[in-house]
């Protein structure tokens, strides 16, 4: 880096980030779509959508509806399967100098396991991204996300069935994410992902039926920004794994503060769905305003929370 | 495909809660065709925080027939229409597009029958564009019209102008035939007996689903413009899922409306 | 009631209420002020502001911050105590021909029972609510109200402490609700108030400092109602007791959804400040409304959720 | 108290992101006493979800001196001045007030010395009000006004219109006294020692606390309105507390500033 420009780059564990700007998963679909508006070099990675061993249909719609600030949705985790991306989306993602990482999913450990061997190894994948927001349907539904021993056996379990570092994004559905971030710790998670969407719902008065076909989804957006961060200040004083914090991030003011509270990087979500380029503004944004406040690295921004 | 922010040139408002915004933008009107759709904001806030999807009305010319900006036709459903009804000359949207694959209409050289556009509510909003392109390759066009009332209908006087002839239905029967647009349509086929007719719709799901059922037992191609609700528009939520045959053995699977569609071969579909 | 007026009293157990539409606790003062631009005769009912065996100073500001489509808070419980409340406020509210409920809470058993027996017998209280979101200090800071057997046993001893009915008021951070919800019934609870707040945060990026004097506060208005609603949802699965249903109430949309879900009453918090009419607004307008739909009681609606 | 929705009957922009709005309600305008202010709306959305809190700047009579309306003299500092900034005449806002405890002032019988009006910025918003009320009881008003810059002085020709003499200061010279107005008070003070000269104050918390200190080493008694963040401005909330002494042992307890206060006698605030 020169002495002028603002150094954006960060490192979660092992992976180098040429900025700290990353789509967040089941926002950016597989990155082809946006590559027809933008530069995804430009951005330091995408998580791409949710990936089973093998191809989902999802939920029947409808599939989301806005509510306060924010929106719910059950999309059901559609997705071309581990098979398809590796064909399909794979190689045309390796054409950018961003970092793919693989959000990944299971309806028990076997799946999971299957999807991670499936994808190890495969050039181009800068990591993985644990999903644990399922229900573990051999467990009986106990959620993967929200018994602290589930999450820790599937985290192991996919930590030694890939090379790849682990990024294992936490639910803020719990009593104590602190709990579950140690979990993830100790079953060998390289970085965390915080937050997934929270429960909610809707009801259509008029036929007095809830407004998803799934009757609750996941609620993403603004609305959600201050439990994110909340969310973050915990699971910082709980761990020292490198964070990438999630939720209601449109642009410079909140990834400020997910920086400020210990975040090493940021995911933007929702915002890419009603601001397509809120990502790559992100990121100019975050050069400019890191230039005129004589900030020479991101890094010391991160953690900078003054208390007291 | 571009992002941009606009500011609106033009307010008309045209019935019941029906309005036209126009606006400028060389780009998104170059590439626009019949059947394109933009997604545009409502509001400065975040409420409500997502994009509205709306069909290309017409695209503005300039003495040289170039494009230059585009109108949208819009009506008053819920709350983000109901932002954009309050919206004056000067306001700024965002706009997103153009979007989704349009109406696949013949060249000039290829031969075809008339074609018939049938169309409820505010889905008429594609249709001009869709005769007048039509029409410039010199085929055919009759378009049947159908809304709530007299008031409400749109478009008319667009095909007229065009000298597209035009067979009206209103449910509350103040204007034109008194019931659904489906049924002139029904009987100017019967009458007619048009060869090598081609139907193309735009409304209301079941006025949709029975001009399908009218294209398969008269065995006329169908193009249908699908209105799902939609997050992104661009393909990268799959919200906005719609069914289709997945070939063999009656199984389906969801496509995006948003980027396989909105406009789709009615015989692609699944009409639940 | 005659023929045609719709009914709109409900009951909550042993309470009679004339109408659906209560003010909650801390959003309503003790009533005073809002008697002067409205009748109070024509609530339901009202929750007075959290009430402690003793006077309480509160937080140090800054209290509040905004947060996309809601706000946080950290009053800290600041109150005229119960002897205060019994002087000055009550015989206030007693001249209404309303409900009122104190809501009452402590840092240990102790002060739970003390502040509930000298409320018991008080002329013109009509229930008490248990405000659990409190950390039992006694007990090295776990949560009564996240921890279901700290829910039970708080629960039970406010019910033998006290004759007056008992609703125990639910917090929405927790990995599954319906189990809090079967500890406050298993504890002796005769309803439930469903949600309080959520936790959250936001920085104050120039200072890197957070907004709030208390680091987190407790998010609610619009943004919550989703997460409200799912809360009501989990809660009617869990439990056959009353439900009250409290989360981003601003209006009729909202509150039918509520009652749709099975909440047999509501009640409008953060909506009072920045509406101050909308409570007296929203009898009206259900009123309205059932009278519309044909609705002769309200309890036609209470749990008409149509599924599938 | 009244909760009204009113419509914006004037606009005047008078500096750089300053403005006043007009309203018209003859119940809200009788009742307003110097020193009262509102509860108004920003937004017809929930973003940002609360009402703002402005002082009454001045009361509209009409022919026969009979309150009518009244205005508001607003600054933009974030998003919801800004969106405040934006509004145009016919456009509606809630208005809750008026609300608080006024300024104390004499009456026509009651003796008193010369009234020093303080203040710097917006503060200013409520002191035209102040004087109007003062000479018409006819005692001696003067006031001090400090703002950023020349241009964004406020209220000085309401002042010069009453008669008030005005002295000023600007944080960069370009009007008046080169720093803050603290200092043509002190000065004034100091040259003519006016006995039982009587201080009100308004404007940014370090300014006030400078009065207080001058109004404490003098011997005068001071009033001061006091701004903190309010969710309700109506005495539910807790919200908008501050300190106040506690009478003994050197005690405090909060009280609410939009109910006890916003004005209070400084000498009852624990100026931290
Ligand atoms: C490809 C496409 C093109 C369209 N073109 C036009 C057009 O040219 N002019 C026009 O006026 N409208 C058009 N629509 C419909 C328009 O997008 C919706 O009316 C609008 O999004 C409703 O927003 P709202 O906030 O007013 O309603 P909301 O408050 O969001 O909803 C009100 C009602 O409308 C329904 N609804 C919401 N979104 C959609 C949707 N996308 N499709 C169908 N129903 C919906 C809801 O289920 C609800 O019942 C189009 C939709 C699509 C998908
Ligand atoms: C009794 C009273 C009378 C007032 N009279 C006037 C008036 O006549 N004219 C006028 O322009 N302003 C007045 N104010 C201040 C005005 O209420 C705030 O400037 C306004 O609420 C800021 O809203 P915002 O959305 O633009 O700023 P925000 O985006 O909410 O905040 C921007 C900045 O302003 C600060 N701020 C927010 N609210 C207040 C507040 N209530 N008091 C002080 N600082 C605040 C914030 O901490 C932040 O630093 C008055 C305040 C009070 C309490
Ligand atoms: C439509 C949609 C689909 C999503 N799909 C996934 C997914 O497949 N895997 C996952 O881990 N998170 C998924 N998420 C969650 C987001 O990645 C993100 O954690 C969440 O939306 C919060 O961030 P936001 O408020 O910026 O949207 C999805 C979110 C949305 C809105
Ligand atoms: C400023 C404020 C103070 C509150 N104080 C209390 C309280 O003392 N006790 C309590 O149980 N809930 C308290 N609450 C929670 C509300 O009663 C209500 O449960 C919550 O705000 C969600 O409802 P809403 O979204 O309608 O505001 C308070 C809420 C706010 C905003
Ligand atoms: S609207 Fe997002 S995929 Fe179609
Ligand atoms: S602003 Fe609510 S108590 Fe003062």
């Amino acid at each position: 880096m020169s002495g002028k420009r603002p150094d954006l780059s960060v490192r979660i564990g092992d992976v180098e980030l040429s900025n700290p700007v990353i789509a967040a998963s089941g926002t950016f679909g597989y990155g082809g779509e946006f590559s027809e508006i933008m530069d995804l070099s430009q951005l330091g990675g995408v998580v791409v959508k949710g990936l089973s061993m093998h191809v989902e249909r999802g939920n029947a719609p409808p599939r989301i509806v806005e509510t306060p600030g924010g929106m719910l949705n059950s999309i059901g985790l559609q997705n071309v399967g581990a098979e398809g991306f590796l064909e399909e989306k794979l190689p045309f993602l390796r054409r950018f100098n961003t970092a793919v990482i693989a959000n990944i999913w299971g309806r028990t450990f076997d799946e999971y396991i299957a999807v991670a061997e499936r994808l190890d190894g495969a050039k181009g994948l800068t990591a993985l991204e644990l999903n644990i927001s399922c229900p573990n349907i051999k467990e009986g539904g106990i959620n993967f996300g929200t018994d602290p021993k589930q999450t820790e056996q599937v985290t192991r379990a996919v930590r030694d069935a890939s090379s790849l570092p682990l990024w294992v994004k936490l639910t803020p559905g719990v009593t104590d994410i602190g709990e579950l971030a140690r979990a993830a710790e100790a079953g060998g998670a390289d970085a965390l992902s915080v937050i997934n969407t929270l429960r909610g719902m809707t009801i259509d008065v008029a036929s007095r039926r809830p407004t998803l076909s799934t009757i609750f989804g996941g609620l993403s957006g603004p609305a959600i920004l201050p439990i994110a961060l909340y969310m973050v200040y915990e699971t910082r004083r709980a761990t020292n794994l490198p964070i990438l914090g999630i939720g209601g991030i449109e642009g410079l003011d909140q990834a400020l503060q997910f920086f400020i509270l210990g975040a090493n990087a940021v995911q933007v979500g929702t915002a890419n769905f009603y601001d397509p380029m809120a990502s790559i503004r992100l990121v100019d944004d975050l050069r400019n305003w890191c230039e005129t406040q004589g900030i020479l690295s991101i890094n010391e921004l991160v953690g900078s929370l003054e208390s007291g | 495909m571009y992002d941009r922010r606009l500011a609106i040139e033009s307010v008309a408002h045209v019935g019941p809660g029906q309005f036209i915004l126009g606006f400028e933008c060389p780009e998104i009107a170059a590439q626009c065709r019949p059947g394109h759709f933009v997604m545009i904001s409502v509001a400065e806030s975040i409420d409500p925080v997502l994009r509205r999807p709306m069909a290309i009305y017409r695209v503005l010319r300039d003495a040289s027939n170039t494009p230059y900006g585009f109108t949208l036709l819009i009506e008053v459903v819920g709350c983000g229409t109901a932002l954009l009804e309050q919206k004056s000359i000067g306001d700024h949207l965002e706009v997103l597009g153009p979007l989704g694959v349009p109406f696949s209409l013949p060249t000039k050289d290829e031969a075809s029958g008339e074609h018939l556009l049938v169309m409820g509510g505010v889905g008429s909003a594609p249709f001009p564009l869709v005769a007048e392109e039509l029409l410039k390759s010199g085929h055919r066009v009759r378009a049947f019209v159908g809304a709530r009332t007299a008031e409400a209908l749109l478009c008319v006087d667009d095909f007229r102008e065009l000298g597209v002839p035009v067979e009206v239905a209103t449910d509350d029967g103040s204007e034109g035939f008194h019931g659904y647009v489906v049924h002139p349509l029904q009987g100017y086929l019967e009458s007619e007996d048009p060869a090598n007719a081609v139907l193309y719709a735009c409304g209301p799901t079941p006025m949709m689903r029975a001009v399908h059922e009218i294209a398969i037992i008269r065995n006329l191609p169908l193009q249908v413009s699908f209105e799902a609700p939609m997050a992104c528009g661009i393909g990268v939520c799959l919200s906005c899922v719609v069914r289709v045959d997945a070939g063999d053995y009656g199984d389906w699977r969801y496509v995006r409306c948003c980027r396989e569609g909105p406009v789709f071969d009615s015989r692609r579909l699944v009409w639940q």
